[in-house]
């Protein structure tokens, strides 16, 4: 056999979930503790690189967002807007290479909430789902925190809303008070006194981390659902080079994908029409691809050339390892 | 005293039957695979003597494929599928059943009526999933006749999501009730070995699958069918290896390029009511008249092993349960469900897949869930341009005559539309 | 020069067509069954040939159909009836290629086949389960009223009003006759209700696999002209019958017989 | 009883009020602010022109700096010390507001990305002593748009002295290695006194621009430290910003017994005041809790585990997969 088949063969044959696990360690070292080996990949990235970690080795791009919608009108069209765009390009490139396995292979966020998945799994609890019609309405929050966290800073410069609103968004995700954490800095922890929007801010992002652990506890990828990032990505996640495509017609719609879903995607299983089958809330983690016993019916491409696909003598490979 | 000379002149009359099918099976075609003799003999000693392999453990029946068994091997039980194909049953099942009733129920109906110790030596409980109504019905019918009988309810719907909590409610309903037959609580251990033995099992008949549909076939559709059905009888280990001796030997085959009937035998795909042995009537018709079975629909065969079982996390036992749950529901093709718009996709499927040249659709009279099925699919082939070829028969040889005329003329028309013959 | 045959071996009666190199018909040859089929057949067949003085060797490719189609050593291949109608009716002269429905009334069934815009048999449905609207059901008619079936067609037309038979199952029909005869009903009603219970069960047939295009009827009833008449008033469409309705499926078969035989000459050139 | 309490309370308002008393001795002491002194007393400093404050984030090509008085010896001089080592001279210039410096800080091209340290020595003589009066003020001079190039760079960083100052305070651990300045109350505000580049016992006042004075003496090796305390406290809590920097002088005094000349006449003593103002901003912990952070956390973490519990009993068997 050719050695591109037989490689190719290896590669449809390996067990990628344990692949990415090993991989998000990696890069959960790369983003947290990077600074220490002087590492900055970008600060404009995809996924959430908290800035609240000292030593990171990137920063999450909502950070430079909320600064630069925190700008008047009339200085868009300046020579400051073309911060703003050369941002907001850079964010697209680096989104275009890996489309949204940032968040399943790279978000520290994702990979906390991964092991705290394997923790309840091994205490021997279920995981919960939610109904489909609360799914439906559930994953429309992330775009409303999206535009807010677009206007809110859009209102300091403009409307006069008070600086204390400077990054709204960093101020309630979960990730300001978790990842800091991993660097031993506690200093996140804390209500902020300083004023009435500050004590609201830094109290809701208390709140919503008391939430994250139990919700990340109960569910799998509790947070994917309301992060205003991947609603970011799925606006332009067509563009993306990294493709999931789907061969309806193989499809026996037997629904082990849905099944192994992290996130929970109905479609993924249901949806015999649509080759691009990447939903709004997947974070291509390619279990379904893993999980697929018929053959090509679920596709990795990378720029057109299949990397990962479903064949049956993986499936049954994977199925015996399972131990 | 009566009762006593039925069951005996049943017996007989099985046996020669079973026999006969069996002969036929065995001589009418001369380049069977070697390794298919385990097969031919399991089901002849089950048939013609009646000696099944059992190794004691409690039995508990099955009248379809959505039981499933998983949870039964788990209880320490052993599965045993009670459809029934054989015509001398058949006689006597229409005592209780009416006349115009699908074959296989009045088969099952009537081994279970008059020939108690054909199976239910060992016997626990017969499972009736309430798919189609005549099992259902039929169900009543044999509890009637002192058998412990539990009706495992399905949803008619099974893409909703009401459908499925529907379908896990009562399969955790199952549970408790498999936890009293057995007197054995499911623990997830034993659950998940099931699983994985069945997983085997469904690999194995995978490759099978595969092996059977290249081009040009190395074995014959009958046999397919036969070694499906020979599951229901074997220990699950054995028939595991015997399969792969099988697939070993299909393999060599194909290398060799060595196919079985003559050289460009049409390729036939037979779907709609399940064959069950001793009824081989229609495959055997088709591959006596020349054509081949390279792949079958059938909820007796393919559909039976095709589905492996996924397990993510085996946190809890509810996962696995709902793993095992969703494999029985919802790649099933079953016509008892509404919207049944998957199997005409996989037939389609199938068809690209094995070359198929044209499908026999089979339906038992008076099974009206095939029957009315049969139009769309037949819809659905035409827009692909395949010829299907609609048989309504049960388990009675009258028509055999009449029916070997329409298969012969049906695989002509294909060789006939194959050739471009336009005289 | 070469020849082909067809044979079809019926259940009421044998068929021989014998065909030239051009594939125009030669002669044809109709004796009835009978119980030893095989030495009938035979016969019939080396009758055709003296008739036209050919050497038995002249006939390079037989083709056998019908019932006794697989016990006929003699023939080189066989094929089923449904096939040779089919392409028997297809190059029938006379008939414009756009036949896209064929009736058949055989001795013990009927059939309705459908082919497609290629000539193909695409689909067909066979009254396979009773001898209801068959040859046989007519033989019993005119058993029944001592009438030759040749002569049944002329007292149709002579029937003021067709009665209605309703059971046409052969058996119950035959008493029903005897009681109308006794009530003093003429033999015409009776005979065109006969033939009006036939072509509403043959026109049931015809309408589950879908009527298309053009009519053919052909089989031995078919010269039965009251019951062409009666078929379609049933079927409301003009129906095409050919002069000679028996020997069609044999002159399909005999079609095939040159057909195969020109094909293994190429090959074998080739 | 009642006797001894109101001794007691009249005690506590002497103490209160004690670094009132000792308010005397600073008048010689010059020193830098960036705002132009309002009268010579401390106390009410210019909190409104908060505005004008350096902010690290931006750099200006020129920084006006003022002395907190008038007279001023005509020989005095402003010497600058530059991040990237050069020492040049900068103008004094008088106008109605006092005695300013204006510091030239160009290029802006990123280059003198660091601290400036900027001396006024002014010299008198008064009854055969030698009145030394030194003012030194440290400058940020840092814009993020430079980037943090310098971030590693240990001679940008390290706090600069020079030996030709009769007494200087230098203060340690002023900035975090981007220039941003990251003392805040509570902290321990280190420094040392160079006599001539030599360390030297000294004693050093500090005063808060409230008028909170503290003095101390430096250790033998001429270092000494402090805990800053916080002395912001606005009337309305709405008022409070945690931008505010409060700020507060060093003041350090030396004698000794030396002779020489100036300007031709002879001194037997010298006596050095030298002052460094600086500033810090509150400490986060002042106004931020953890206690309520925590408590908020696992309020909400027990109420989403209760509504999982909930619901979960509620669907034990629909539980849908």
């Amino acid at each position: 056999m050719g050695s591109i088949k037989r490689l190719k063969q290896f590669i449809n044959d390996s067990d990628i979930n344990r692949f990415r696990t090993y991989f998000q360690v990696g890069a959960f070292f790369l983003l947290i503790y990077g600074g220490y080996l002087a590492i900055d990949i970008s600060s404009n990235m995809p996924t959430f690189a908290c800035p609240f970690v000292e030593m990171r080795g990137g920063t999450c791009y909502l950070w430079p967002l909320q600064h630069q919608m925190n700008m008047e009108i009339r200085h868009f069209l300046t020579g400051r807007g073309i911060g703003v765009l050369t941002g907001f390009l850079t964010f697209l490139f680096l989104l275009i290479l890996f489309n949204k396995a940032w968040c399943g292979f790279i978000c520290p966020l994702g990979t906390v909430q991964d092991w705290i998945t394997k923790l309840r799994a091994n205490i021997g609890i279920r995981y919960g789902t939610y109904p489909e019609k609360d799914f439906k309405k559930i994953n429309k929050i992330k775009y409303i925190l999206l535009v807010l966290l677009i206007l809110l800073p859009f209102g300091i410069a403009n409307l006069g809303l008070s600086h204390d609103w400077a990054t709204p968004y960093c101020m309630i995700c979960p990730s300001r008070t978790i990842l800091p954490l991993f660097s031993a800095d506690l200093s996140q922890l804390v209500i902020d006194f300083s004023s009435k929007t500050k004590v609201f801010l830094t109290g809701l992002g208390m709140a919503v981390t008391g939430i994250f652990v139990v919700g990340a506890f109960a569910k799998r990828r509790f947070f994917c659902l309301f992060c205003p990032m991947s609603g970011l990505q799925y606006i332009f996640s067509r563009l993306g080079i990294l493709r999931l495509e789907k061969d309806g017609s193989r499809c026996t719609r037997c629904g082990n994908c849905y099944r192994v879903c992290d996130v929970g995607i109905k479609e993924i299983a249901d949806d015999i029409e649509s080759r691009n089958i990447v939903k709004e809330d997947c974070m291509m983690c390619f279990k379904c691809v893993s999980a697929c016993p018929e053959e090509r019916c679920l596709t990795v491409k990378f720029g057109g050339i299949a990397i990962y696909e479903s064949t049956e003598r993986g499936f049954f490979k994977r199925i015996e390892k399972k131990g | 005293m009566e009762i006593e000379r039925i069951k005996k002149s049943t017996l007989n009359h099985l046996s020669m039957e079973a026999g006969e099918i069996l002969k036929r099976v065995e001589e009418d075609f001369p380049d069977n695979p070697e390794s298919m003799k385990y097969f031919y003999d399991l089901l002849r000693k089950v048939y013609c003597y009646r000696e099944r392999p059992s190794d004691g453990s409690i039995t508990i029946g099955t009248m379809c494929l959505q039981v499933p068994e998983e949870l039964i091997y788990a209880s320490g039980a052993v599965p045993l599928r009670l459809c029934s194909g054989a015509y001398s049953f058949e006689r006597i099942g229409t005592g209780p059943m009416p006349a115009r009733s699908c074959s296989l129920v009045k088969a099952t109906v009537g081994m279970l009526r008059l020939v108690p110790d054909f199976y239910r030596d060992s016997l626990k409980a017969l499972i009736i999933p309430t798919t189609c109504d005549q099992k259902k019905k039929a169900g009543e019918v044999i509890r009637e006749m002192g058998i412990n009988v539990y009706f495992l309810e399905l949803p008619s719907r099974k893409d909703t999501e009401d459908g499925r909590a529907y379908w896990y409610y009562s399969v955790k309903k199952l549970v408790d009730v498999m936890g009293e037959i057995t007197g054995r609580r499911l623990g997830k251990k034993a659950l998940f070995n099931a699983i994985r033995l069945l997983n085997r099992a469904r690999e194995e008949f995978r490759r099978f699958y595969q092996l059977r549909g290249s081009v040009p076939p190395p074995i014959y559709g009958k046999d397919a069918i036969i070694v499906t059905n020979a599951f229901y009888f074997d220990e699950i280990g054995r028939w595991i290896e015997s399969l792969s001796r099988l697939n070993k030997e299909l393999y060599n085959r194909i290398n060799k390029k060595e196919q079985v009937s003559q050289r460009h035998a049409p390729r036939i795909l037979l779907t709609g009511s399940p064959s069950i042995f001793p009824n081989l009537k229609i495959p055997l018709l088709i591959e006596e008249t020349g054509g081949v079975i390279v792949a079958d629909d059938l909820c007796s065969s393919t559909r039976l092993l095709y589905d492996p079982v996924v397990i993510d996390e085996t946190a809890s036992l509810d996962i696995l349960l709902g793993a095992v749950a969703d494999r029985y529901l919802r790649p099933c093709t079953c016509p008892f469900f509404i919207d049944n718009t998957d199997k005409k996709r996989r037939l389609l499927q199938m068809v690209r897949d094995f070359v198929i040249e044209g499908v026999v659709y089979q339906a038992f009279s008076g099974c009206y869930l095939f029957e009315m099925e049969s139009k769309s699919v037949a819809k659905a082939l035409e827009s692909e341009g395949i010829p299907m070829l609609y048989v309504e028969t049960d388990y009675s040889p009258e028509d055999t005559g009449q029916l070997s005329t329409r298969v012969e003329a049906f695989l002509e028309s294909i060789k006939q539309r194959r050739r471009g013959l336009h005289i | 020069m070469n020849y082909f045959a067809g044979i079809d071996i019926g259940s009421t009666a044998i068929k021989i067509v014998l065909i030239d190199e051009a594939g125009e018909m030669i002669s044809h040859y109709i004796t009835p069954t009978g119980s030893n089929f095989y030495r009938n057949a035979l016969q019939g067949f080396n009758a055709l040939l003296e008739k036209r003085s050919i050497e038995r060797s002249a006939v390079k490719y037989i083709v056998s159909t019908g019932y006794g189609r697989k016990l006929f050593k003699e023939a080189d291949e066989s094929i089923s009836e449904i096939t040779a109608n089919a392409i028997g009716a297809k190059n029938l002269s006379g008939i414009d290629g756009s036949i896209r429905t064929i009736i058949n009334i055989g001795g013990q069934d009927s059939k309705v086949i459908l082919l497609d815009d290629g000539g193909c048999v695409k689909n067909f449905v066979m009254n396979d389960k009773c001898a209801a609207g068959t040859g046989r059901f007519l033989e019993m008619v005119s058993r029944n009223l001592e009438i030759e079936i040749d002569e049944l067609g002329d007292y149709h037309f002579r029937s003021g009003v067709p009665l209605t038979i309703n059971s046409t199952c052969t058996v119950f029909a035959e008493s029903e006759i005897i009681s109308l005869l006794a009530n003093g009903h003429s033999k015409e009603d009776i005979i065109a209700g006969i033939h009006y219970s036939i072509a509403r069960r043959i026109a049931g047939l015809a309408r589950r696999i879908g009527i298309d295009g053009i009519v053919l009827l052909d089989g031995g009833p078919a010269l039965n002209r009251g019951l062409v008449k009666a078929l379609e008033d049933e079927l409301m469409r003009d129906i095409v019958v050919p002069e000679i309705p028996q020997i069609t499926t044999a002159f399909g078969a005999a079609i095939i017989a040159r057909e195969a035989f020109l094909a293994e000459r190429e090959r074998v050139h080739a | 009883m009642k006797l001894s309490s109101i001794a007691l309370f009249l005690i506590l308002i002497g103490f209160m009020t004690w670094p009132e008393v000792s308010q005397g001795g600073t008048e010689e002491a010059i020193y830098l602010s960036e705002v132009p002194p309002q009268g010579h007393n401390m106390r009410h400093g210019s909190s409104h022109r908060q505005g004008s404050e350096h902010s690290e984030h931006r750099a200006v090509p020129f920084r006006k700096v003022y002395l907190n008085t008038h007279e001023l010896s005509d020989d005095a001089r402003a010497i600058v010390l530059r991040p990237d080592g050069t020492i040049t001279e900068a103008p004094l210039s008088h106008d109605e507001e006092g005695w300013s410096v204006t510091l030239d800080m160009r290029p802006m091209d990123g280059s003198l990305d660091g601290i400036f340290n900027l001396y006024v020595i002014n010299k008198e003589l008064r009854d055969e002593t030698l009145l030394i009066r030194i003012a030194k003020m440290n400058i940020i001079n840092h814009s993020c748009g430079w980037g943090h190039k310098f971030k590693f760079n240990k001679e940008r960083l390290r706090p600069k002295s020079l030996d030709n100052i009769p007494l200087e305070i230098v203060g340690y651990e002023m900035w975090d290695r981007n220039f941003h300045r990251r003392m805040a109350s509570g902290d321990m505000f280190s420094f040392s006194v160079l006599r001539k580049g030599r360390p030297v016992k000294a004693s050093v006042k500090v005063r808060t621009r409230s008028g909170w004075m503290k003095s101390l003496t430096t250790q033998e090796d001429g270092t000494g430290a402090f805990q800053l305390i916080r002395d912001y406290y606005p009337e309305r809590w709405s008022e409070f910003k945690t931008r505010y920097y409060s700020s507060f002088v060093l003041i350090a005094e030396y004698e000794a017994d030396e002779e020489g000349t100036y300007r031709g006449r002879s001194y037997k003593r010298i006596r050095i005041i030298t002052t460094l103002p600086w500033k810090y901003q509150t400490a986060r912990i002042e106004y931020t809790s953890y206690a309520y952070g925590l408590l908020i956390f696992t309020l909400f973490s027990l109420f989403t585990g209760l509504v999982v519990f909930l619901y979960r009993q509620r669907h034990k068997g629909r539980w849908v997969l």
